[in-house]
Formats: C-alpha cells, structure tokens, sequence
C-alpha cells in the first residue's frame, strides 16, 4: 500500500505510523458529561466496512499527521490531507 | 539416452556434468534438471506425498508438482525444488526426496496398499483409540511419513538483497503477448519493466514453430529482445517471477541472480527482491496445460502435452523412446507435431474429438502420425510408463509406449489479478476461467486472458501495450502489431474419463477422482471445503495442475455446473518464495540497526560488558579483573558511586527540544503535573498518560528560556513520546504555537553522580559556579566545559545521590567522559552500567520500565499526588474511572527477604502468607529486584494489593517457575535516603 | 549479513577503504562532516503560521527556501526541505553555534532554530552505479527525470531514517542520524560491493 | 448417523467409502428457534454444541453466510496454548486448554490436537522476568509452566541462532501442553457433533437485519428469510460491527487484517511452536511437514482478508534472525483473515447490550485457541443469562469501568495489541 503523503509524495505504507479512526474528536475535559464522552473517544468505533477516514502519521518522512480516507475493503486510498489544520503547512 | 539428434536451445557443443542420486549424468548448457534427465532416460523423478507413488515430470514450468528434489547439499541444500525450473550447472548435484531407502525402492509405498483405508478425511475419523495414543504413537509416524524434502543443516550461507524498482509500465511475461506489450510501451517512451520467470525471454514461442512476420518465432524473439535492450527506458529482467500483487499497484517479484550457478558470484546475492511499483500492469503470463483425470494418469511417462512438445523442440529431449499425446485440442495436437517434427517419435494421437482439422490432420499424415479420433485413455502400465489402453467407440487397444503428453485444453494462468480480491469468470466457449475484476492498472494479455491464437495474443498485447503507455501519460505511436499466420484453436471440454483404477486429480498429494466423490458425499462440497477436506491444490504447486480438474469433478457430482460450483480464490506468492529473499539483508547481527552511544568505543576499551536496549547497545557494567561474577562488578560500581563518584552514559534518553510561546501550555496538557510555571534554569520531574489514563513515558523537562524547553524521554518510549507531542500539536490543538526538534541524536549526555560528582565537575566546566547555591537541586545550568565545548549541565539524580547530567554535542561525549575520569581519578571515579544504574534507583524506590508498563496508573506507582488539580491533562479524566480508584489494585511499595540472604527474583507474585497458591488469591507480582550492596541484601520493588497499608507485614512472593517460594516483608519502596537530602547536598 | 562484514563490529563505522572486486570503482561514498571538516547543521522551524513569512525574511537574507521537499543553496549555505515548514541547513567552515546564530539573524523571530550539527553522519555518494547501490534499500524513485537535482526526501533506507537530496546530476547526500551511521554504512557497503564500493572519511578500521 | 469407529472405518475400506453419510446435514432455516447464534466457525458451532450438550437447548439454529468455518477459523495458526498472563484471560484460555484435551473423545473426531509445546524465547534479563510473571500467573491458574534458561531451549531447538543473533537468546518460557490443532477439524468436529445433537446448520445464510420488539432482539432478517428467536448470539469475529451497526450499537472493536503462512513441506523440523522475543515471528510444523508462520497484524483497518508486503518481510526478517536455516525454504501460501481486534486486547463475552442479544467477540488475533472455552461460556452465558465465572471479566462495560484486561500494556489502540 502506497499512501500520497501531500509533502514527501507517495511512499509505503511502512513509513507510516497507523493510528485510526480520525473522527472522533477529544470531548470537553470540563463539560458534566465527560466521563462518558471521553469513553467514546477513547474506546468506541464505527468500524466502518467501506471508505473510513483515518489518522496516520508519516514518522520516517516528513512528521506529519495526516488524514487519509481509504476504503477498508479494498484499501484504495481516495484523498489524503494534512490533519488538524487541513492546510498545506505551519 | 532419449537425447534427440539435433535441434533445441541448448548448446551441444558443451557438456556439464551433474549427478542425481549419486548417478552422474551429462547435460547441455541450456538445459534444466527436467530435460537433462529425460534427456538420459530418466524417468523417475520423484514420490507421492501420501502414498509414497512413484512419480515422473508432467510439466516443463514452475507449475511442477511431481519432479521435486533436494538441489545442492548441506547448507545450501534446497528441499522441493522443481526440477522443471532448475538451470543445469556443471557440478549439480540433486537428490530425489520422500522416499527411503532409495528412490527407486521406497518402503513408505506399501501406503498405497492400505490405501482402501486411506481416502480422504481419514485422519479425521480414526486414531481416536485409545485416546493416549494419538500422540504417542499415531502422530510422529504421521509426521515421519509426511513432508517432502529435508531443510538444510544450517544457517543459509548466501545474501540476499531487497530492491525497489519504479516504472510506467509492467509486463510479466514474455511470450508473444509479453513481448508485443512491451515493444509497443517501450517504444513510446515509457519506463517499462519486462520481468521474465524463465532464464530466456519467449515463453511458449521457444517451444512452437510458429511464423510471425514471416520469419520464425525464435527470429522473432530474438529481434524484439535485441530492440528491448537497446531501449534505455525498457529493464529486461529475465529469472524473475512476479510472485504477488499487493495495493497500490506494488507488485512483489523474485530474482535469482545467482540459482544458476554453483554458488553466487563473489559480492553477489542469491536472489533479490523486487518490489515493482508501476504506473499500470500487463499482464501475459500465458496459461497452463489443463490435465485429464483417467486412470493410471500418474506414471512416470504421463505428461503434459506441451511439456512433451516443449522438451522435444525447446531442448531436444525426448521423453521417451516413443510417445502419444492424449489431446482435447488443436494447441497440443499442433505442439504435438511440432515435436515430431524436433525428432521426436510420435507413434500417435489420441484426440477425444470425432476429427482434427484439415491442417493438423495433413501434417500428421506428412509426420507419419497415426490418428486416433474420439479416443480415451483408459489404463496405463508399467512402473514408468510401459503401455496405455486406448478406448474409442471402436473397440479398445493397447499401444507400447514410453511417454504420454496429455492436454485438457488451456487453463488462463490468471493468478495474479485474483490478489487483490478479484474472482475469475468463466466463459463457456472457452470452458475456461478468465480474469474478472483485476488489481487496479492492471490489463491481461494474450492466453492469460483467455486469447489464444498466436496472432490475437501479438494484438493484443500491442494493444495493452501502447494502451497501457498512454494510460501512464506517454504517447504511444501507434506501430501495427507483429503479425502471425491463423492457428486453429478447436478445442473440446473434457476433464475426465469413467473407468477404473486410480485416477488422479492432485497428483503430488494423491487426491484421486475417488476422493472427490467422498467429499461429495460427506457434504464437503463447497470448493474451499472440497480442498481443505481433501488437501485438492494444497500442493507446492498451490493447485495450478489439479484446481481445475478437481471443480469439474465436483460440477459433474453436484450437476450444478462449473461456474455455479466455484473458483478457489488465488493468493501470493504465485510460486513459492525463499524466506531468505524476504529478509534480505536483515538477518543475524544485521536484523536491525545496533546504535552505539558516543562513549561506546571508550567503553568497549574499558571492558565493558554490553546489554542491548531496544536498539542500543548500552554498557551494563565494567568487569575488572579477578571478579567473579557480574554481581560483584556491580556492587563495586554501585559502592564507589554511593561513597565517591561514577559516571554513566545516558545519551540513550529520548531529548526533544521544544520553542515557542505555547510550550508551557502544551506541557501542562501532556504531563500530570505543572511546567508553565517552572522557572527558567530549573528542571522538573514529569509524568505523562496516555488517553486512557495509564502512564505512558515520564522524564524531567528542563526550561532554558521562557519559551525553550528540553524534555528527556525514557530511552524506549524516545520515538513515542514525540510522535505523541505531534500529535497534540497537529491534531488536538494546531492553536498551539511550539516547534519540536528531536535532539536526541546531537547530545550526548553523562551522569556523574556521588558525594565527590561536584568536586569533579567543578574541573571540568569553563568557569561556571557549581556550588549548591550557584546550581541548586534541580538546576540547570548553560555554558562551556573543557575549555570551550558547549554544555548544558542538569543537577538531577537517578541515583538518589547528588548528581549531574552533563549534555555535550555528540562528538565530544567521549571526550567529555575521559575528561570526567581525569578530573574524578584522585577520588576514584568509577564508570558503571545499566546494572548498576538500576540497583540504584531500586534502592530509591524510582519507577523505571518494569513498572511503567503501561499497565500501570500513576496512583499504583505512588505518583497521584503529582497530578495537577488545577488544569486538564491528557488522561485525567479516564483516569477517574472507578477500577483506577479500586484500593484494592496493586499500589506499589517495596520488599525485603525476610530471610536476609535470600535472593529475590522479579515476576514472583504475591501471596497472603498460608492462602493457597490460585489466581483468585494473587494480590501482585515483584517488578524489579537487586541486590543493594548498600543493604546487604536482596531488595525489591513491587506492586501489591492494597500494599501502602501493609507495611510490615509478611508476604509469600511465590514463583515456582524459578523454584522460589519465600516470605518477604513490605517496606518502603524509597530504601535508602527517603527524605531525599543526599541529592540536595 | 556478509562476510565482507563479518569482522566490522554492528557498532562501528564501515572503516574506508574498498569492497568488492578489485579495480572497480562503481560507487563512492565520502563521510562529508569529519572531526577534520566539520559542517555545522540546524533544524530551521517555522513558528505556527509563519511558513510565508519565514521563507520572505530567508530569501531576503540570501537564502531561498522552498516548502518542498527540495534543497536549496545560498548565503553560504544549504537548505533541504524536510516537512512542512521544517528545513535542514547545513553550512561548511562555521560552529553549529554561530550557523545558529546567524539562521536567527535571518529568521527574525519567525522559527526555532536548533542546533544539529553533531546528530547526523553527512555522506556524499556518487558514481556510475550509485543508482543500482541505493535502489536495494532507498523506496524512494531515483529515476533522474523523477529525482532531479535539488530534489530532496526524507524516509527510511533499511530500518534507518534518513534525508537524502541530490546536489548535481552525480552525487546523493545522506544526512543519517549519528548512532544508526554503522547500520547504514553496513547496509551501503553490501548493496555497493558488487560494484566496487570505496569508501572514505569514515576512519581507519 | 453413524459414529466413527473401528467398525465403521473397516466397512467403508470394503466398500470403497461407499457408506459414509454427510458429515452434518445441510439444514434448511425454520421460521423459528429458541436460539440463533450467527457465524458458523469455530465458536459458532462450539456454542450451539455446548448450548446442547451442556444446558439442554437443542432448538437451534447456527447461520453461516457461506459455509462452515470459512472465515477465520480456516485462516489461523491452529495453535492452543494457555500462556496468558492477566487473571482475567488466564483461568479463561487453560478451561479451553483442558477442553481442548478431551476434544476428540467428546466429538468422536480427530482434531489433530498436538501437544507439543510451546516456547516464548526471552532475550533480556527484563523479558525473562517478564516471564516468569507470565509462567508464575499460569501455575496459579493451575496450568503448566516452565523457564528454560539458554541451554535448555537449545536442547529442544538447535536450529536456533545462538551465535551470531542481534539478540541473544537468553532462554524461554515453555508450556508443554500447549501445541496445535487441525483448525478445519475443529470447524468439521463441532458441526458433525452439534448437527447430532439436533442443532441445524444453516449455510449461504447471510443475516441482513435484526427484528426488534422495542430494544428486544427478536430474530433475524437473513437472505433466506426472517428467522426469530428470543435469544440471539452473534459470533462472528470481524464482521461483529457490520451487523451492530445495524443496532445502532458501537463497539470497542477494529477489523484488522492478520496474515499467516506456511511453507513446502519439510521432514519434521520444528518442535512445537516457537516464538521470538525481539521480532514478529512464530513458528511451528504442521502434520503435512509444513511450517507454519506468522507475525504481527497488517496494522491498519481492513475487511479485505489480504495483507500487504511490508508485513510480510517483517516476518521472514524475524524468522531470518531466530532461525537462519530457513533462507532456502520457500514460502507456499499466504492468507489474511479478518480479526477482530479490540481496545485492550482482550474479548467479549456478555449479555446485551440490548434484551435478546448475546456478543461473543473481540478475540483480536487469538480467537482459535479459544474456540472450546469460548463457546462453552457463550453457552452458558445464553442459557443462564449471565456470564460464568470465567468470562465474568469479559464484559463489554469494563472500559466503562476501568476494568481493561491489556496484557501488552499498549492502550486503546487496536493495531499495537
């Protein structure tokens, strides 16, 4: 698997550290529902069979997190940006 | 000798030497094992797997499953290589395999005797009694039986090298489809890759006499390689076999760069392997001669048809004194001819079809060729063949012969677009599966497809070709393709032949016709059920004679027909692959990178005794002479360092420098404690969690400037916490402004630690106060040492005594060690290791690797009272779950032998003294254990139910696995100086 | 593993010297930031949101940088793109401090800048088949029409990380970090041996 | 139908295997059944078997979207061992441990089980204490142990690198009763076993919803028609969040992809299984002679049963440095399967989350070895609506609670378990 990294261009998925599902978000530490909010983010997945976005980091290239949307049932890789800030740099 | 007269690709005007089982031969350059054999009249090449039959070659390819033999002796010795496929060298040695005492003779072939009790599923019925006995007996006679050839005695003594080639197109194969695609791609520019698994480019135009452009196949050939090697954007790589396709149109392959010869040339790998990354894929890997099950299918003699044309036309070797072709199909009955026409003795053709075509039928009769229309096998003879009986609607016959080319008709090798999940689809006119949904950029060419006359294989590999060019944004000119006179493809679909006798389907694991109906009958009828029941394709050949035939026979048994009854799925490696090429050059010490710290050279010159630490090579102590054990060298470490002075390298620490304005928020964020409010010129110990609450790394961060922090990582955990940093600075909080830097690499750092580490550095820096005023507990100091070397100096201690860690820029880390020697020697410095490095934070009751294992919450380490409760941090809030709250978990403390002289051992868990020893009973386990030469005794730390408030008592530390069973008393973790005040001094 | 290392400790660097067949020279590598001739290196980071900026003041002060994975030269010195907003500099004859010093004169505030200069062997290799040698364990295309001069990549070669950028149509250099030189130098010396490999500046075994 | 016996066996050699009926009947679907368990692999079946045997419910229905045992139950290492280190794993894996040693004499069917032992290799003094907390928890668990130091562990495997390792091996924790099974005859043995009992086997049944009575789980919607029950168990490994996404349920579970591979048969090489400490590589032989091997999973979310190559060469560097004679030995085949791997590593086994609905999940890359005990508490749980003391610690709220199970110590990140 070859992921199009937006700075160092494709490169192999081995490259990459692999974190997962990149939609759930950090909750409020301070909002009364914490607790439960934060044990869906730490704990619970979608899973989804079919196109997913997903973190991975580019830790022998360039040291970014990306977001990558790849299809889990074939792998093919549709769109790939900069996570967080969604533009091209710092 | 079956050696025809003339003709073949082999050069006759030399000979090689090689011997099979002890026997010596000769051979021609040119040549493989396969037709070196036939061409010395040697039929038998190998035995069954199950029932020990004697077996000949009956394929000229890497699709072999019979002529298997051990190649080469020793540590070299390759077990189950297809003698098909071996290039002959002189000197080769090759031993048959699974046969004992000899091949000719072997004991294990009475398996075929009881063979009435040993259908398919067998195992699964039987040796159930006594129940004992399965084991004892049934199974290693099962296993003695079973496997094919022996590994070699020893390590592999060759390399192997791992490559990465990029290229706009990929051909795989080199047949006329092969060919034609990469002249059309490569003529237009694009980078192309021609990878080849033969050791000559052609494919199956090396074996027929076709006409293309009006001149001969291998004329052909040899033109369309001369202008593939004069193209500078065109690779040839013959002896290469694309094994698998993986995502990202990644496609892995093998080359042998060295199988053909004796051994590798000096300086030269084995093999290497190729992982392609190419822009778009053709794929003409040809197809495979489909079998015909009919009894006695599985003599030596019995082959396939074009593998009977190919030796006789591609290496002038006959398969036997006289031969018939068994056919279904105009392709064998052409090859066929071809091959009388090489000089082999065709004494006739059976065809299953009530005619051959004019054409064919007029070459026979030229050829002197009797022609046998709607004939079958039905019997063969003989150890290695002898005789076959010929059925027709005729009455039967039997013809004296020494060989059989057999041919089903052709089976698409399709295998590589099946890997990325695609399923082949029949198509009913060719009774064949042709290629469904393929790997992305990938098109197939030629028989692979399914397109089987010559001149159609030429267009469309042309085609694919140049389409393929284009695709990958060349402009392909568009050049007709090569042209070829029409080649009858009549064919009729036959897979089997009703009669008696054994009739094999698998034949390198005996499964027979039989075996498919008992399948059938016990249910076992879907595909995969049907293969995994039978072992049906489980072969070294993964199927590729016998997948075929074994779905038909089950289509004919259910009546469902073939499509609606399956396809096996294909996975890589589309021929199997040596373990060595996929390691490459990581094996042995170069598995993965060994890293040195700076000080190693000096501490390899001291003597010291090295530990690896994940991928660092650490000094774990300095042995002198007349100790006796490493124990003792500790202890003395450990003495002076607590009485005088020693020093350590700790350049493994992961150091990440971070800049900006937001440093001190983010590090309040990440660690459990506070840092924004640190002072500049001080340093502080911090824990961080991970999300879920456990701790994750800690280190002391140290702030230079108001807004320039250094943190130090545990050495393991160096890579994660930055990728950890990143990750909030990325993905949680891109708002922050800070900047990391890893600078792991560009400092070393050295403890020096005891009573006397002041006096010492005190001689070493440029200049700068080291008082305890001037650099207090937990100070950092910035300036020079040694007369002008950059340095950051930290007052910590692991050690617990009073310590300095002092920072250099990498290259003058030895320096500064034999520096700090010199200037500590009037007090005795003393270097010390890993070891005893963790005696001492044992007796300080530090936490280290053991204890953060990620199973561990910072209450259980007796950190709870660091965390902030005025901020958020990463992991609090899962931290306050109730589990992490429980007083029952195990909290840690630290453990004495009660007996004095006992040794303590980490891993024993704890016991209630008297509680009997059950899981339900565990209160905890030891983490770490040294012996305190401080003490005098074993010390330990531990994490232990409720352990806080058991001090004093006695525990069973019970680990049976060591034979350790003995009562230790909870104590303090912090054994020596709890309140700390050495470190202050 | 080789016999052609089977007596160089994994720890140590692949003294200088030539491997492989006698007579051929297909590969050179040269160890560029001896104890002898030290290049001083830094990490070049622009602060949040001052990518734009950065590259602005740099230009100004003689030294273009590109938000690529491209080097670039001027003012005296060397700039390799290593992520977004990040750039290794490197610059012969000068202290990693005053190399400090002088990219925070540039840089005005706009970027951290830290000292590198002793975290990294610096290697220049070069040769007719220095391609060959470096496709066994660089997954990076080399192909010149892809790579061209100038360009630059960080990734990993043989479980090493390392950045590498080609600084004319003949020679690669590869910054690796300090402690996996010998892995990496091992790596090169197999994979360039078949070529005739000679190595210099890495000491004498 | 029949049982396989002597008898039997000298019969059908007579008669050319004439005589042998199917091995489980290919039972159409009733409307209903006291209990439905979806996924017809190895868990499947040895919950309905023990449902039957063990609790008397014989009204059952196992539905398989193909047939049986064609997901991972054909796509492991076939290897069992109860070498697990936490108290809420360890009673669990050495109860199928000593099922496993009863299996064949229970299901009247050879499942091949093969005790030959398994050996963790250590390479650090810290890895050997790790160990020997390991082995400790076993006996406590009262399962079999043993530290080997170096000499010991080459007595058993000479092949081994001693010499000229990155990592020396220092010695290994060894459990003796732990070894392989034929993965397919487990898969056949439950099947035949629960079909006798009178649990049906639905093939080419694919479930495509559920039937609701307000939060109850009624039945199931399935490509050959609705089936209902009062009691539904979902066994069915990876594709556990396709059908909980249908219940709107959203579970700490990944689907990953876990390659494995065996090479050409070899004469008897390997004793047992053996795993290395510093890479991704374990090994043992099969009864066909060949060697089978794998190591750590692809690493990234997959439903597509197929890995990629990277890992594959992580995998033979490992088996390269631990066991350097297998250069010449080729790789035969490769598979991927489908696991389902969860937040601390460890499964589910539990009532709920919704009235009528059992999960049984979450088995990451160990699911074979648990298949026994795994089923015989899934039984238990159903029958009894309530976990058995050893499952008690597979609850699916333990995230809630704080209760993880993590053996590796590595956090909520499936791929790093």
């Amino acid at each position: 698997m070859r992921i199009p990294c937006p700075y160092c261009g494709a490169r192999s998925s081995h490259e990459f550290a692999y974190l997962g599902d990149a939609a759930p978000t950090r909750p409020d530490p301070s909002a009364p529902d914490a607790a439960e909010a934060f044990h869906s983010y730490v704990y619970e997945r979608d899973n989804p069979a079919g196109p997913m976005d997903e973190l991975w980091y580019h830790s022998a290239g360039c040291r970014r997190w990306l977001k990558v949307t790849r299809d889990t049932r074939t792998h093919a890789i549709t769109a790939v940006a900069f996570a967080g800030t969604g533009e091209g740099g710092r | 000798m079956t050696r025809l007269v003339d003709g073949g690709l082999i050069d006759r005007s030399r000979t090689l030497s090689f011997a099979f089982d002890g026997k010596s031969f000769t051979g021609h350059p040119g040549d493989t094992l396969a037709s070196a054999l036939l061409a010395n009249g040697v039929r038998l090449m190998g035995r069954s797997f199950k029932y020990h039959r004697p077996r000949g070659v009956v394929t000229a390819g890497s699709e072999e499953p019979n002529a298997l033999v051990e190649l080469r002796t020793g540590a070299r010795r390759e077990p189950n290589t297809r003698a098909t496929t071996v290039e002959l060298y002189d000197g080769l040695e090759a031993a048959s395999q699974n046969r004992w005492p000899s091949l000719d003779v072997d004991v294990l072939s009475v398996n075929r005797l009881v063979s009435p009790f040993l259908g398919a599923g067998f195992y699964y019925k039987t040796f159930m009694w006594p129940a004992a006995f399965w084991e004892k007996l049934y199974e290693p006679v099962i296993r003695r039986a079973a496997g094919l050839g022996r590994a070699p005695d020893a390590p592999d003594p060759d390399t192997y090298e791992k490559a990465t080639a990029f290229c706009d197109v990929l051909v795989i194969g080199s047949g006329a489809a092969g060919l034609a695609a990469a002249q059309a791609a490569g003529r237009s520019g694009a980078r192309v890759i021609l990878a080849e698994e033969d050791f000559r480019l052609g494919g199956r135009l090396l074996s027929e006499r076709a006409v293309i452009d009006g001149g001969s196949a291998l004329d052909f050939v040899a033109r369309a390689e001369a202008e593939l090697s004069s193209l500078p954007n065109v690779r040839l790589m013959p002896r290469t076999t694309v094994f698998g396709a993986y995502d990202g149109s990644e496609y892995g392959a093998v080359e042998r760069v060295g199988d053909h010869l004796p051994a590798p040339l000096p300086f030269q790998p084995r093999q290497r392997l190729w992982r392609i990354v190419a822009k778009r894929c053709v794929l003409a890997a040809g197809a495979f001669d489909r079998p015909i099950v009919f009894p006695g299918n599985d003599r030596p003699g019995v082959m396939s048809a074009l593998a009977l044309a190919t030796y006789a036309t591609r290496y002038g070797a006959g398969a036997g004194a006289n031969a018939a072709v068994f056919s279904t199909n105009d392709h064998a009955v052409a090859a066929a001819l071809d091959a009388a026409e090489a000089g082999l003795k065709l004494d006739a053709i059976i065809d299953v079809r009530p005619a051959l075509p004019d054409a064919l039928a007029a070459r026979a009769k030229a050829l002197g060729v009797r022609v046998i229309t709607e004939g079958e096998v039905v019997a063969t003879s003989g150890k290695c063949l002898t005789s076959i009986t010929v059925r027709t609607p005729r009455g039967s016959e039997t013809l004296t012969v020494e060989a059989l080319g057999v041919s089903g008709g052709a089976t698409p090798n399709l295998n590589l677009t099946c890997h990325l999940g695609g399923k082949p689809v029949w198509r009913e006119d060719i009774a064949a599966f042709v290629p469904g949904a393929v790997p992305p950029g990938m098109a197939v060419a030629g028989a692979a497809a399914g397109t089987f006359a010559l001149a159609d294989c030429l267009a469309e590999g042309t085609r694919l070709g140049a389409s393929a060019a284009s695709d990958a944004g060349f402009a392909a000119s568009p050049a007709p393709a090569p042209q070829a006179e029409g080649s009858p493809t009549g064919f009729k679909p036959f897979f089997h032949v009703q009669g008696k006798g054994s009739a094999f389907v698998d034949q390198q694991n005996d499964v027979t016709a039989k075996d498919v109906a008992l399948a059938h009958r016990e249910g076992f009828r879907a595909v995969e059920l049907l293969k995994r029941y039978t072992t049906l394709g489980m072969a070294t050949d993964q199927g590729k004679t016998s997948n075929m035939a074994g779905l038909a026979l089950m289509a004919e048994l259910t009546g469902k027909g073939i499509p609606a009854t399956g396809t096996t799925v294909f996975r890589p490696p589309y021929t199997p692959v040596a373990l060595g090429v996929l390691a490459g050059h990581h094996r042995g010490i170069d598995f993965k990178p060994a890293r040195p710290t700076p000080t190693h050279e000096w501490a390899l010159a001291q003597g010291a005794v090295f530990v690896e630490t994940g991928l660092w090579m650490r000094a774990a102590y300095f042995p002198k002479p007349g100790e006796k054990d490493w124990l003792e060298s500790v202890n003395r470490e450990v003495k002076a360092t607590r009485e005088a002075v020693g020093v350590i390298d700790v350049s493994t620490f992961g150091k990440i420098d971070l800049q900006g304005p937001d440093v001190g928020v983010l590090l309040d964020r990440v660690y459990i404690n506070m840092f924004s409010t640190l002072a500049v010129g001080k340093a502080r110990y911090g824990v961080m969690l991970r999300e879920d609450g456990l701790v994750m790394d800690d280190g002391t961060t140290a702030r230079l400037a108001d807004d320039h922090y250094v943190m130090t990582t545990t050495t393991a955990n160096a890579a994660k916490v930055y990728q950890h940093l990143e990750f909030c600075l990325q993905v949680l909080w891109p708002e922050l402004d800070v900047c990391l830097a890893s600078v792991s690499e560009q400092w070393a750092q050295i403890a020096v630690s005891g009573p006397r580490s002041r006096e010492v550095l005190g001689k070493i820096v440029d200049g700068l106060d080291v008082s305890n005023a001037g650099l207090p507990f937990m100070g950092v100091a910035q300036g020079s040492v040694m007369g002008g070397v950059e340095a950051r100096i930290f007052r910590l201690s692991f050690s617990g005594e009073l310590g300095y860690e002092i920072a250099v820029p990498a290259r003058h880390g030895a320096a500064l060690m034999q520096a700090l020697m010199a200037a500590g020697a009037p007090f005795g410095i003393t270097p010390y290791g890993v070891e005893a490095l963790g005696v001492m934070r044992i007796e300080k009751g530090h936490v280290s690797g053991s204890e953060l294992n990620g199973q561990t919450c910072a209450r259980d380490l007796g950190l709870a009272k660091m965390a902030s409760t005025k901020k958020d941090y990463i992991g609090r809030v899962m931290a306050g779950r109730p589990a992490f709250a429980d007083p029952d978990r195990p909290t840690l403390v630290g453990f004495k032998p009660v007996d004095r002289a006992a040794r303590l051992r980490a891993g024993a868990h704890f016991l209630k003294v008297g509680a009997a020893a059950t899981t339900q009973n565990d209160e905890g386990y030891m983490t770490s254990t040294a012996f305190s030469p401080t003490l005098g005794h074993f010390i330990g730390l531990g994490l232990l139910k409720r352990g806080p408030e058991r001090m004093g008592e006695k525990v069973r530390a019970y680990d049976p696995v060591r034979g350790g069973d003995m009562e230790v008393e909870v104590c303090s973790p912090a054994f020596i100086d709890p309140q700390g005040e050495k470190q202050r001094v | 593993m080789s016999d052609l290392l089977e007596h160089i400790a994994p720890t140590r660097l692949v003294p200088e010297g030539h491997y492989g067949p006698e007579g051929a020279t297909g590969v050179s590598a040269r160890a560029a930031n001896t104890s002898a001739s030290p290049l001083a290196a830094a990490t070049l980071v622009a602060r949040k949101g001052a990518t734009g900026r950065l590259i602005v003041a740099c230009a100004a002060a003689g030294l273009p940088l590109a938000d690529a994975p491209r080097s670039s030269g001027g003012a005296g010195l060397e700039a390799v793109g290593t992520g977004p907003g990040r750039w290794l500099v490197l610059a012969e004859g000068m202290s990693g401090p005053d190399l400090v010093a002088r990219l925070a004169g540039m840089a005005q505030g706009l970027a951290a800048i830290t000292d590198q200069s002793d975290a990294h062997l610096i290697l220049d290799i070069c040769g007719e088949r220095a391609r060959a040698a470096l496709e066994k364990g660089v997954t990076v295309d080399l192909e010149p029409t892809v790579f061209r001069a100038g360009d630059a990549a960080t990734t990993v070669v043989s479980h090493v990380g390392v950045t590498f950028w080609q600084r004319d149509g003949a020679t690669y250099r590869f910054a690796v970090g300090r402690s996996f030189a010998p892995a990496f130098l091992r790596w090169l010396t197999v994979s360039a041996a078949e070529f005739g490999f000679a190595l210099a500046g890495t000491g004498r075994g | 139908m029949s049982r396989y016996s002597f008898l039997s066996l000298i019969a059908n050699a007579l008669n050319g295997q004439t005589g042998w009926k199917p091995a489980w009947r290919d039972a159409a679907p009733k409307p209903t059944y006291d209990v439905i368990i979806v996924g017809g692999g190895g868990h499947g079946l040895a919950t309905a078997y023990y449902l039957a045997k063990e609790h008397g419910i014989r009204n059952i229905a196992v539905l398989e979207k193909a047939h049986v045992g064609s997901g991972n139950a054909g796509r492991n290492t076939t290897i069992i061992r109860s070498n697990y280190l936490l108290p809420g794993n360890e009673p669990f894996y050495e109860w199928s441990m000593k099922l496993w040693e009863g299996l064949e004499q229970d299901l009247n069917y050879n499942a091949m089980v093969s005790q030959r032992g398994i050996i963790n290799l250590f390479h650090s003094d810290g890895q050997r204490d790790a160990y020997a907390r390991r082995g400790n928890a076993m006996r406590l668990a009262g399962a079999d142990s043993q530290l080997l130091d170096r000499e010991q562990v080459r007595a058993l495997a000479p092949f081994l690198d001693f010499d000229n390792a990155r990592f020396p091996i220092k010695g290994g924790l060894m459990q003796a009763r732990a070894g392989t099974a034929r993965h397919d005859a487990v898969v056949w043995g439950y099947a035949r076993a629960a079909d006798r009992l009178g649990v049906d086997i639905v093939q080419n049944c694919e479930v495509t919803g559920f039937i609701r009575e307000g939060d109850a789980v009624v039945g199931v919607e399935t490509t050959r028609g609705a089936i209902r029950a009062p009691k539904v168990g979902l066994a069915v490994a990876g594709s556990t969040s396709r059908l909980t996404r249908l219940l709107d349920l959203r579970l700490p579970i990944e689907s990953h992809a876990l390659q494995a591979f065996v090479s050409e048969g070899l004469k008897p090489l390997v004793p047992g299984v053996i795993t290395f400490g510093m890479g991704h590589f374990y090994v043992s032989q099969s009864d066909k002679g060949g060697l089978v091997f794998g190591g750590d999973i692809d690493g990234y979310n997959s439903y597509a049963q197929r890995g990629n190559l990277p890992v594959v060469e992580d995998v033979a560097e490992g088996g390269m440095a631990v066991m350097p004679l297998i250069g010449r030995l080729r790789m035969l085949r490769a598979w991927g399967g489908l696991v389902d791997m969860s937040m601390d590593g460890s499964p589910i086994i539990d009532v709920g989350p919704l009235p009528g609905l059992y999960l049984n999940t979450a088995w990451n890359y160990g699911g074979f070895k648990a298949t026994p005990a795994s089923g015989w508490c899934f039984a238990h749980t159903i029958a009894r609506e309530e976990a058995h003391a050893l499952n008690a610690a597979f609850r699916l709220d333990r995230f809630r609670t704080g209760h993880i199970i993590d053996e590796k110590g590595v956090g909520a990140q499936p791929n790093l378990h």
